[in-house]
């Protein structure tokens, strides 16, 4: 198999596969958390404006005082990265046309030179909070292999796009293909692995605000 | 084709002074990435040089290939590298016919086995023994099979020749493949492209008659000098890329304005040809300059890269599994939850009151 | 497996539920919950984060109800929970959780930890992994009625003292009455201010009270054990007894866990709404205020600085009123650090204070409260739990620092205006 | 004069001077002292019986009833054992006879419904239900202290 044809199985069948299993686990996944039920409170609600699940989900976005001066490298690493994923997915010009084939929705991307820019970072802080996992003795002592494995699974497709970019080390349609390999691969991961906080963290955020609301507790 | 004396004087005698030739040389030199003094070495090398034998084969093709070479502007300098040349065996081009012809082909492999330079154009039909595509009725693998043992050396030109080309598309019916395929012990040099640039061929050979070797190749066989780079690499439009300027359609502003290409399926970034800078016609135009984007024509099955018109971005082909595949992850998702409950329903069912004796073991 | 280990296994299966498995796969070990926790932060030893101390139950719920850890535990390719594991895991799970419920409040990806130990405590308690110290407490209140073992005379000689020292009635078993008062053994054994300074303050305020003289014991220790089956036995009383009295507010006393227990767990324990209110005692004193029927005369000239229980504040919702009734009497009032919601635990609560096993590691978590407090420069320790309140001293007593805790609703009640009447009145009764 | 209820027994108390009262609270303590052995709690009472002690020794005393006291609280949770907590509540009745005076309000009074705290305490410890003469004997002392 030549670079462009491994390319177009990628593109082809390998999209299909992966894209599938995703869905697939998603769906089941999702099915199985969310299907498990819970008891209604019966105990008389305290309200209390600014506490509910729906704040929660977009409070627990931002620091709690004092945390980022306690974890700096997991707040602003964490940040760094987070927001750098999501502008590298979802403002890259090719990323957006892959997402407007497949679901028909598109907007305006940004320079690919900013795109450089934000993945070099992204990169960077990635490798940050490797290392920060790899010393920190709460971290370390949490990690299994699951943890180093998730990291390297979403490592991979930025590191694999930006070589790509900038013509690095291999042919560019090979790196090309590997990248859009890699993205497979988290993708096939995704709902099986603790990268499903993607989906769940929203949820688990909306319970944790609505537990605490019915006490008036804004959390 | 058959003047005497070297060809320096044969381009004289067509009107072509030597300071042209030198000219070409350098540039030919340029494009290759030779050093400055090869363009003199070559100039010289090119004057003196013993006019090898040359055997054209055509086998599955359309012609486009030849016609790229013959259309180069004439009298090009391009077209006239062939007077370096004896062309001695060349359908399309040749005067001789039938059996004269297969004459000539048979006596000049005879004459110069070993020596004589093989250009193919046109894939290899392997299905029926190779029946789908034959000559004075023997097929072209055959015919390879006896021919390509005692070349010097095998220049495969265009896509099909090179990679198998559209002949190999899928569901490939002819059981096309690649000289490549076919022959495994000469050195090969492929010149894909649909058709290849006839600066490419012409350098090709510039260089083999210069060196007596073939130019530095890369991994598929293809001159590094000329496939060193994407089209999206040297592309005049790159700019549009870097900024998220793109056409969205083919008469859009952004089309008027020369916008990117990327969206509309432009296959510049996964195609290494020099397109871009060495450009068609005399230099005046390439697919992209005239609003078109690259289709990748000069890669291995890009007939079947997923469509001219979908961008590098999107699925290559439609995707079939996914529909069933959320239809499964529901139906597992809704399995799991009835298990999940039937076992939280026996965990409570089993639920004894504890009590005090329960705190201890 | 044993039987105990068994019946843990399925009340564990029992208690997980939705917002849990969302908690597990949410978790990505970023171990912020660890700085959020005092025995972490001030122990330093990893084995203190939070999400560590679900493990057990992680596991359970993971074999359990996820296809694919069923397939794994089917192919031999996970262990099962064992007796063994679960009585490693007393240590996390009791000794060093107070479930202050910091953690809940700073997981990233929103995991509501505090909540997932509470349902573990259920299994670990039933399949024997409690501390002896509270399951002796967890015995004391089903059999005698109070986790400390009192009874009701030694709340009758209480009374009387409290007759004596105020000159007021504290009224017995008074059926219409606006408000039951509940107490918690520490206030009965250790600070019998507390009954006093409610005794002057519905006085004040003019309002009907009255105590339940077979439930006058607010704390419930099933709730701290983990186990809902006593739990319930042991909130059953005070419903009874309000329902029985036909009060209108029962009034939790200052006592954290009780609040929470009595005011968010009770309901769901019996398994219908209350025919009654509940509000902790700092809510009642804060309704009064806003009504003017709370009036305080003078100030405390020295700075105070305000303790915010866990569970009355993060776990129980009642935030402000504490710092409005704290502003009518303090004139240097200072809030420490991460006040209100943030608020550092004691490090006592959660059934770690009735716990030996506990007792050097809690020393070690109180390193927190000694530095914001000595942030604060603050002379006074102000706070609304008899648990924290002897927590506190006994922290301050060990790192040698001189500063008095002293109990909100007793502040209140040394500044309530003594207006001529009600002079009058104390010394007639007295009499 | 003779006092035979709380309120006089409180506004008696109330008109002392800071020294007095500190007097009386020993007075009341010692009454219970039997109750308790931890010889910080006893060396506090002796300390607050001499009316020219410095206030350099008042604090070194203070700090070791407090620790007294603190050290023998009934934990949350934890049995109570009433004959201990008899004990805890002399140790806070002798903590209040040798409390700076400006931290301590009306210390005598204090000492004093402490004293009567470890009495009940004792009696409910020996099963005697809650009814003792703790009160009264105060009353006495006092009446004798001020009719010196």
């Amino acid at each position: 198999m030549n670079e462009l044809q491994f390319l177009t199985w990628v593109r082809g069948p390998g999209l299909d596969i992966a894209l599938s299993i995703f869905l697939l686990g998603v769906l089941w996944r999702l099915a199985e958390i969310y299907t498990l039920g819970r008891k209604a409170d019966l105990a008389a609600p305290r309200s209390r404006p600014g506490a509910s699940g729906w704040h929660t989900i977009l409070r627990r976005s931002l620091p709690p005082p004092g945390m980022v001066k306690r974890s700096p490298v997991s707040y602003i690493g964490g940040y760094i990265f987070h927001v750098g994923l999501a502008i590298i997915v979802f403002l890259f010009v090719p990323h957006i046309k892959l997402i407007e084939s497949l679901t028909g929705l598109a907007w305006p991307g940004l320079p690919s030179q900013v795109i450089d820019a934000v993945t070099v970072v992204t990169l960077a802080a990635m490798v940050v909070v490797l290392v920060d996992r790899i010393n920190k003795p709460v971290k370390r002592y949490l990690s299994t292999f699951e943890d180093y494995f998730t990291w390297t699974l979403t490592f991979l497709p930025v590191l694999t796009g930006y070589l790509a970019v900038k013509h690095l080390f291999l042919p560019y349609t090979t790196l090309l293909a590997l990248h859009i390999l890699t993205a497979e691969l988290l993708l096939i991961f995704l709902p099986f692995t603790k990268l499903f906080h993607a989906f769940t963290a929203w949820g688990s955020r909306w319970f944790n605000g609505d537990i605490n609301a019915k006490k008036g507790v804004p959390v | 084709m058959n003047r005497n004396g070297n060809l320096l004087e044969n381009l004289a005698w067509q009107g072509i002074s030597r300071r042209s030739f030198l000219k070409y040389c350098a540039t030919l030199a340029s494009l290759m990435a030779l050093p400055p003094t090869a363009g003199r070495a070559m100039a010289e090398a090119l004057a003196r040089a013993p006019r090898p034998s040359v055997i054209w084969l055509p086998f599955q093709e359309c012609t486009g290939c030849t016609e790229s070479i013959t259309r180069s502007h004439s009298p090009s300098i391009e077209g006239l590298i062939f007077d370096a040349i004896s062309l001695d065996y060349q359908e399309t081009l040749m005067a001789a016919a039938g059996h004269q012809a297969e004459e000539v082909l048979h006596k000049t492999v005879a004459e110069n086995e070993g020596r004589f330079v093989l250009i193919i154009d046109g894939s290899v039909a392997t299905g029926l023994d190779g029946a789908y595509s034959c000559i004075a009725g023997r097929s072209n693998l055959d015919l390879l099979r006896e021919v390509g043992p005692k070349a010097a050396a095998i220049v495969a030109v265009g896509s099909c020749a090179a990679y198998g080309g559209i002949p190999k598309a899928h569901p490939n019916p002819t059981g096309a493949v690649a000289v490549s395929d076919i022959i495994k012990d000469k050195p090969i040099v492929n010149i894909p492209g649909c058709p290849p640039i006839p600066v490419v061929m012409t350098g090709v050979l510039a260089h083999y008659l210069t060196f007596g070797s073939l130019p530095e190749l890369d991994r598929l066989g293809r001159p590094r000098a000329f496939y060193g780079e994407t089209i999206h690499d040297r592309c005049y439009r790159r700019p549009f890329y870097d900024q998220g300027k793109f056409a969205k359609t083919f008469d859009d502003e952004g089309a008027r304005q020369g916008w990117c290409l990327f969206e509309l399926g432009c296959k510049g970034p996964v195609t290494y040809n020099a397109c871009a800078h060495v450009k068609w016609n005399d230099g005046s135009s390439f697919p992209i300059q005239s609003g078109h984007g690259c289709i990748g024509c000069s890669e291995p099955d890009f007939w079947d890269a997923g469509g001219f018109y979908k961008a590098l971005s999107m699925p290559a082909d439609p995707l079939k599994l996914v529909a069933g595949a959320a239809v499964a992850g529901a139906a597992v998702g809704v399995a799991v939850s009835i298990a999940n409950r039937a076992r939280k329903g026996a965990a409570k069912a089993a639920h004894e009151t504890a009590t005090l004796a329960d705190l201890e073991k | 497996m044993t039987a105990s280990l068994e019946k843990g296994i399925n009340v564990l299966k029992e208690v997980i539920d939705a917002p849990i498995a969302s908690f597990f796969a949410s978790c990505v070990h970023c171990g912020l919950c660890a700085e959020a926790c005092l025995f972490y932060t001030e122990s330093g030893d990893p084995k203190y984060t939070p999400i560590h101390k679900l493990e057990p139950l992680r596991r359970v719920y993971e074999q359990e109800y996820t296809l694919l850890g069923r397939i794994k535990k089917r192919l031999n390719l996970s262990r099962p929970l064992t007796d063994e594991e679960l009585g490693q895991w007393r240590e996390l799970v009791y000794d060093s959780c107070t479930l202050c419920g910091r953690c809940s409040l700073v997981c990233p990806v929103g995991n509501d930890i505090v909540y997932m130990i509470r349902r573990l405590r259920e299994g670990m308690a039933v399949a024997g992994h409690a501390p002896e110290g509270v399951i002796g407490a967890t015995k004391r209140t089903v059999e005698i009625g109070s986790p400390m073992g009192v009874r009701w005379p030694a709340v009758a000689a209480q009374i009387k003292h409290i007759e004596a020292d105020t000159g007021l009635e504290v009224p017995v078993d008074k059926e219409g009455a606006e408000y039951m008062i509940l107490l918690s053994s520490m206030e009965i054994i250790n600070f019998p201010e507390y009954l006093g300074a409610i005794a002057k303050i519905m006085k004040q305020a003019g309002k009907t009270w009255t105590l339940c003289s077979d439930a006058f014991e607010a704390t419930n220790s099933g709730i701290q054990i983990g186990v809902s089956d006593i739990a319930r036995v042991i909130v059953s009383r005070i419903v009874n007894g309000a329902e029985r009295l036909k009060v209108k507010t029962v009034v939790s006393p200052e006592c954290g866990h009780a609040y929470t227990a009595l005011r968010w767990e009770g309901p769901n324990l019996i398994g219908r709404p209350y025919t009654f209110e509940v509000l902790h005692i700092l809510e009642v004193l804060d309704q009064f205020r806003a009504q003017g029927l709370l009036k305080t005369e003078g100030f405390e000239e020295t700075r105070l600085t305000f303790h915010d229980p866990c569970q009355i504040v993060r776990r129980g919702g009642v935030i402000e009123p504490q710092r409005n009734l704290l502003k009518m009497v303090a004139k240097d009032f200072v809030e420490m650090s991460d006040p209100g919601k943030y608020n550092w635990c004691c490090g006592g609560g959660g059934g770690v204070s009735a716990n030996e096993d506990a007792e050097a590691l809690r020393l070690i978590a109180f390193k927190r409260k000694k530095a914001q407090l000595e942030e604060t420069g603050a002379k006074t320790l102000v706070t609304a739990c008899a648990n924290c309140r002897i927590v506190l001293e006994e922290g301050l007593e060990h790192y040698q620092m001189d500063m008095p805790v002293v109990g909100l609703t007793e502040l209140i009640a040394e500044h309530l205006v003594k207006s001529d009447t009600a002079a009058k009145e104390a010394a007639a009764q007295g009499a | 004069m003779s006092i035979s209820n709380d309120s006089e027994f409180k506004s008696a108390l109330n008109r002392l001077t800071p020294v007095q009262q500190r007097m009386v609270a020993a007075r009341f303590t010692e009454n219970v002292l039997s109750l308790c052995e931890d010889p910080r709690v006893v060396a506090a009472v002796n300390a607050a019986k001499r009316p020219d002690i410095s206030e350099a020794e008042l604090s070194v005393v203070f700090q070791a009833a407090k620790t007294a006291s603190v050290e023998t609280y009934t934990q949350c949770g934890k049995e109570a054992d009433w004959r201990n907590q008899a004990g805890h509540f002399v140790a806070k009745a002798a903590l209040l006879c040798v409390t700076p005076p400006e931290r301590a309000g009306n210390l005598a009074w204090s000492a004093a419904m402490n004293a009567r705290m470890a009495r009940t305490c004792e009696t409910i410890a020996n099963d005697q239900g809650t009814e003792n003469r703790e009160a009264e004997q105060q009353y006495r002392v006092l009446t004798e202290l001020l009719n010196q």
